[in-house]
């Protein structure tokens, strides 16, 4: 069976949402606190949202100073899969695992809502089969709006590293589909190699009909099956 | 007897200060007499503090206690009533549900942001101190005008205040309710509801302390913030003299509360502790005096060993601090080490400030010497009461505000613009631009959050649930307290029971003004009466609450006002299989709509509103309790496909709220009820009534079972169309009402949606 | 007239600063020596008046109306231009 | 030896600041010029280093590190003490 591992920072909370959901995709997990990650006889990484250290100075510029990103960019050199939502992917980008960064939303506002992305690299252990599909997931932060210079901004389309990109209700990247003010409407994206992929919504969220949506299953079963032991998904 | 302490200096020789330092702690002649019979002694300025905060209105529920000692608390359900940190409820297997509502008025007031965040921290502190996960909060807030600057400060700052908090501990928000009414203008309500889960074998209270262990104070540092702010002390002048200047705000750290929340948990899943308490009002004096008074046993405490924040902190404002996010421990003997580890690991800064010891009294030591040395009880359990009844008068006049509010409509407009503007204003339309900043789905058990009837929670692992509302209703306790918070029963239950759930029990929060005045004393007296009539027909205990007196508001002339006195009622259901509730729908193309209960309504104290409210809408409570066994027992038939409860906005707004659910229109008429008008049937507002949804195949057996359980039903129309028909008054497109519904309360904020 | 000021917030020195005993933790987990921090905001508002004392009494409204909440926060005005 | 920092993290003049944009408009709403607003934060770290050197390169630590994000963020230092 699939091992993944969740890590958990003071102030994370997505960390046993994440371990619900993924029983469901039919991974075994574990939950690791940030001082004793050893990723070895791991199969995948998650970083869970949370508010890790409260996300003061900014969102996951803390927790980057732990122990465990040492590690988690060693496993990530290996080419192994790591997954960030939320704050797992504001942790990802202060770590320089993923590009840019994550700032204020412009609104100014926390927000909590369902968001549409389309699905537009199935270059990583995730998305496998999955470009061009159209997704429903929740979102819930403050400091979602990604952000990077030009150039960066430019490689990153050029290189085809957005995965997930926030659409409106007819499919476009526009201003009204885009919850946060996010360059390029980007709401997640994976590194040059593929295998590091973060996001702001919330895949555990929405991975069982009773939660509202199921496509966060999409993503977590992705992840099983290019891991390549898992059973059939339960409840989708 | 307890050993007499020497007397802080000063206390004795100036004999001035002997009945100064009782009337700055907040105590009244009286009070100060029978804590010196009490005593036995003078009681240093210390000893008057403890008193002071203990005794407060806050802490000691003077004025309340009788009348809470008649609410309903008993019930088949019932696994702790009133009296502990919150109430619970069994729900079978094992798992309690542990739940309470408090205030944070007065502090929200002075700092909305702080006010309100703190106010969070402090409901969830109750929740996690018995040992229970918090898995959702509620809110239930009042404000004045939305279109007034000072309202609109207050309302972004209360809401950032409770967002910020919750969102970074990570619990949901899943409802909540808020009145716009000018009563509230300068004194507005922020009540916090938390609700958690605990298996009955991790259940922790107070009074399991036991003699020879160690006492633990773990969380923040102890400040000079909100010192003794909880006994109404704004500015104590004892000490130095600066203390006047100091801000009683306290400032919150919700990421501090979730280490501290966390490792709770975990020392009560390791069996590591005997009792834990948390610190809220009047600090260490309370937690400490009444986990000693619960257990019967005696405490000793060093302040020196407390981590302080401030230098130069005296063992007064030690024992009186308000510093938020800190827990009393009592560790199992033998078990310091996991205590201590257990802090270590969630970084957590946890010290060892004392023991449980044998004799009952309290113990102050300071500097090697005792400095206030008192048994616990006196401070707990023998607080003065003051019986109410005894002044209460009702009010000779009829009250001189309109309770209806809203300018009467003197020239009416079309009546389908009449609703649209219905829905737009502030009492009616969507909450949605607040509880967007929340995040209500933290934990992936809400199955239906904010914006339903009622929330509904799932319960991992199981195939049970949980629905949970919270409600008041202001604007007829205004005219009539008994009526208001009888309704206010009436609809959080009924919001719980349109979501399919059976109403387990309830918590009350008793925002009311001034119990002093006569008229004060009559609405506390009226209200409790209510609340007790609407639990007693209603089947529902009462398990917990909270009570905030001195609500009151200025009026220009410098005279002061008493807010409308205004019962919050949180109420908990249970549902047997959680993915079988009533779903927030619609319903399907040629469902018929009913409505069911009662049609007296009326536009006296509706959001509609009338120049002139004579009657506060007259609540049949045995027609309530049909209605709501009726409504259960059509969905346990599989009778029912939406259901939706006529509230704020009358019929009107209710049958437009249902369209908007899935965006489908229904074409109704009015229910045919003699002598009355048209607005008064589509706008007027009354208990009792809920719309339903049934396919034409089982209408005929909803119906008849309606009439066998003795409740009247209407039936208005169908489902179909993208226009809200109501003949033959109004004909909308649902557009136009999502529009008002959705904008309404940006607009009238003086934002964008 | 064109000024520039730097309004500097501060919460108030009894008042509580979560953010800044977080960046006490952090800073001492690199091996700093650090006793203590105090975080505040500095707001830089490009803006005209007629005149200095104009300008003062402008930068006096944007502290007490808007920048700084009175009752936890203090601020402190450094203004440049015309 | 006690040295007193002040570390000012400004946003980068082409990051977008949606605070300073939303106090641009609630300023002009009070009635004042404002024609530009950028928001900062300054952290206040009081802390020990054995001699001035010292005392800069770990200032630089604290900025590089923690309180400001390169990517979007400048840093400035002002140091004073012992
Ligand atoms: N302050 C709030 N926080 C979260 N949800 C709220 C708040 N106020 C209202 N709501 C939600 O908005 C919906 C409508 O509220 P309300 O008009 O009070 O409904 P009802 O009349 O059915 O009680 C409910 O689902 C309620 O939970
Ligand atoms: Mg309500």
């Amino acid at each position: 069976m699939a091992r993944v591992a969740i890590l958990r920072f003071p102030g994370t909370w997505s960390d046993r949402d994440f371990e619900h959901a993924l029983s469901l995709a039919g991974a075994e997990t574990e939950i690791l606190w940030h001082e004793d990650v050893h990723l070895s006889g791991f199969d995948a990484a998650i970083v869970p949202g949370g508010f890790a250290y409260g996300d003061h100075v900014r969102a996951g510029a803390i927790a980057r100073l732990s122990p465990a990103i040492r590690e988690l960019r060693r496993f990530a050199e290996e080419g192994k899969p790591v997954l960030g939502s939320c704050n797992g992917f504001q942790i990802l980008c202060e770590a320089g695992l993923l590009p840019g960064a994550l700032t204020r939303n412009v609104g100014l506002e926390f927000r909590c809502d369902w968001v549409r992305m389309r699905i537009e690299s199935d270059a990583t252990p995730f998305t496998r089969g999955l470009k061009g599909a159209e997704v429903r997931m929740p979102i819930a932060h403050g400091e979602g709006c990604w952000v990077a210079d030009e150039k960066t901004v430019e490689r990153v389309e050029a290189e085809g590293l957005v995965v997930f990109r926030y659409v409106d209700e007819r499919g476009a990247a526009t201003a009204a589909g885009n919850p946060n003010g996010s360059l390029h409407n980007v709401a997640g994206l994976r590194s040059a190699a593929g295998n590091v992929v973060g996001l702001m919504p919330h895949p555990e969220r929405c991975a069982e009909p009773l939660m509202g949506g199921t496509d966060g299953m999409k993503v977590l079963d992705g992840l099983v099956r290019s891991l390549g032991t898992a059973p059939a998904p339960l409840g989708v | 007897m307890s050993p007499s302490p020497t007397a802080i200096s000063g206390t004795r020789k100036d004999p001035d200060l002997l009945d100064r330092v009782p009337t700055e702690v907040g105590l009244t002649p009286f009070e100060a007499g029978r804590v010196r019979a009490l005593v036995g002694r003078e009681p240093n300025a210390l000893e008057w503090g403890m008193f002071g905060a203990m005794w407060s209105e806050h802490c000691g529920y003077k004025h309340s206690k009788p009348l809470l000692r008649t609410l309903p608390t008993k019930g088949a359900r019932v696994a702790i009533g009133p009296g502990e940190n919150a109430g619970a409820v069994d729900l079978g297997d094992g798992l309690l549900c542990v739940f309470k509502v408090e205030s944070h008025n007065h502090p929200s007031a002075v700092e909305p942001y702080q006010g309100a965040a703190t106010g969070v921290g402090g409901i969830l502190r109750d929740i996690f101190a018995m040992g229970a996960r918090p898995v959702a909060v509620l809110n239930a807030l009042a404000f004045g005008p939305p279109d007034e600057q000072r309202t609109r400060r207050l309302v972004s700052g209360v809401v950032g205040g409770i967002s910020s908090y919750g969102n970074c501990v990570g619990i949901p928000d899943v409802g909540g309710h808020v009145s716009f009414e000018a009563t509230y203008a300068e004194n507005p309500l922020v009540n916090a509801m938390c609700i958690g889960l605990v298996r009955r074998e991790g259940l922790r209270l107070a009074g399991t302390a036991r003699p020879g262990s160690a006492v633990y104070l773990v969380g923040s540092d102890t400040g000079r913030d909100g010192i003794a702010g909880a006994s109404l002390l704004a500015s104590f002048e004892l000490g130095a003299g600066d203390d006047a200047k100091r801000p009683s705000v306290q400032v919150g750290s919700p990421f501090l509360e979730k280490l501290l929340m966390e490792a709770t948990l975990e020392l009560v899943e390791r069996d590591a502790v005997e009792a834990i308490q948390d610190l809220g009002a009047a600090g260490l004096t309370c937690a400490t005096s009444e986990v000693a008074a619960k257990s019967a046993v005696g405490m000793r405490v060093d302040v020196d060993l407390v981590p302080r924040r401030a230098t130069g902190m005296t063992p007064y404002e030690v024992m009186l601090s308000e510093s938020q996010e800190r827990m009393l421990v009592i560790a199992r003997p033998g078990r310091e080490r996991d205590v201590e580890e257990i802090f270590r690991r969630w970084e957590l800064h946890g010290t060892r400030v004392g023991v449980v010891t044998e004799g009952q009294v309290l113990e102050v030591r300071a500097g090697g010497e005792v400095v206030a040395s008192l048994a616990p009880r006196w401070l707990v359990d023998d607080v003065p009461e003051y019986d109410v009844t005894t002044w209460a008068k009702a009010p000779s006049a009829p009250l001189d505000t309109p309770p209806g509010g809203a300018p009467p409509v003197t020239e009416q407009k079309k009546i389908g613009l009449e609703l649209l503007e219905l829905l737009a204003s502030p009492r009616v339309a969507s909450r949605r631009i607040l509880y967007r900043t929340y995040d209500q789905m933290v934990g992936t058990d809400t199955v239906v959050g904010p914006g339903g009837d009622a929330a509904v929670l799932r319960i991992k692992g199981r195939r049970d649930g949980i629905a949970t509302s919270v409600d008041a209703q202001p604007r007829v306790a205004a005219v009539d307290p008994f009526g208001g918070a009888a309704a206010a029963v009436a609809e959080a239950t009924r919001n719980v029971v349109c979501m399919g759930a059976r109403p387990l029990a309830i918590t009350d929060c008793l925002n009311l003004g001034n119990p002093e005045r006569p008229e004060g004393a009559w609405q506390l007296e009226r209200t409790v009466a209510g609340i007790v009539a609407a639990c007693e027909t209603l089947g529902v205990p009462v398990v917990s609450g909270n009570v905030s007196l001195y609500n009151a508001t200025r009026d220009p002339l410098g005279g002061s006002h008493d807010i409308w006195p205004t019962a919050v009622i949180g109420a908990v259901g249970h549902l047997d299989d959680v993915a079988a509730h009533i779903p927030v729908t619609t319903g399907e193309d040629g469902d018929v709509v009913l409505l069911a209960g009662s049609a007296t309504v009326s536009l006296d104290v509706s959001a509609y509103g009338a120049d002139r409210a004579s009657s506060g809408g007259a609540i049949d409570l045995e027609l309530e309790s049909r209605l709501q066994r009726f409504v259960l027992e059509a969905h346990a038939r599989g009778l029912l496909r939406a259901a939706h409860d006529r509230s704020d906005g009358g019929l009107g707004a209710a049958l437009a709220e249902l369209c908007l659910r899935d965006g489908k229109g229904i074409r109704a008429t009015l229910p045919a009820v003699r002598g009355i008008d048209k607005r008064v049937a589509l706008f007027g507002e009354g208990a009792s009534g809920v719309v339903l949804v049934a396919a034409p195949e089982n209408a005929d057996a909803l119906r008849a079972l309606a009439l066998e359980r003795d409740v009247p039903t209407w039936t208005l129309g169908a489902v179909g169309g993208d226009l809200l028909e109501v003949a033959p008054v109004l004909g909308l497109p649902i557009a136009a009402l999502r529009d008002a519904y959705e904008n309404g309360l940006p607009a009238a904020l003086g934002r964008t949606l | 007239m064109r000024y520039v000021a730097t309004i500097h917030v501060r919460p108030k020195i009894e008042v509580r600063d979560p953010q800044g005993e977080a960046i006490v933790g952090a800073l001492n987990s690199l091996g700093l020596g650090v006793a203590n921090v105090r975080t505040g905001k500095e707001i830089v508002v490009t803006f005209d008046a007629a005149d200095e004392a104009a300008a003062r009494r402008a930068t006096d409204v944007m502290g007490r109306e808007l920048l700084a909440n009175p009752v936890i926060e203090d601020f402190s005005v450094e203004l440049s231009g015309p």
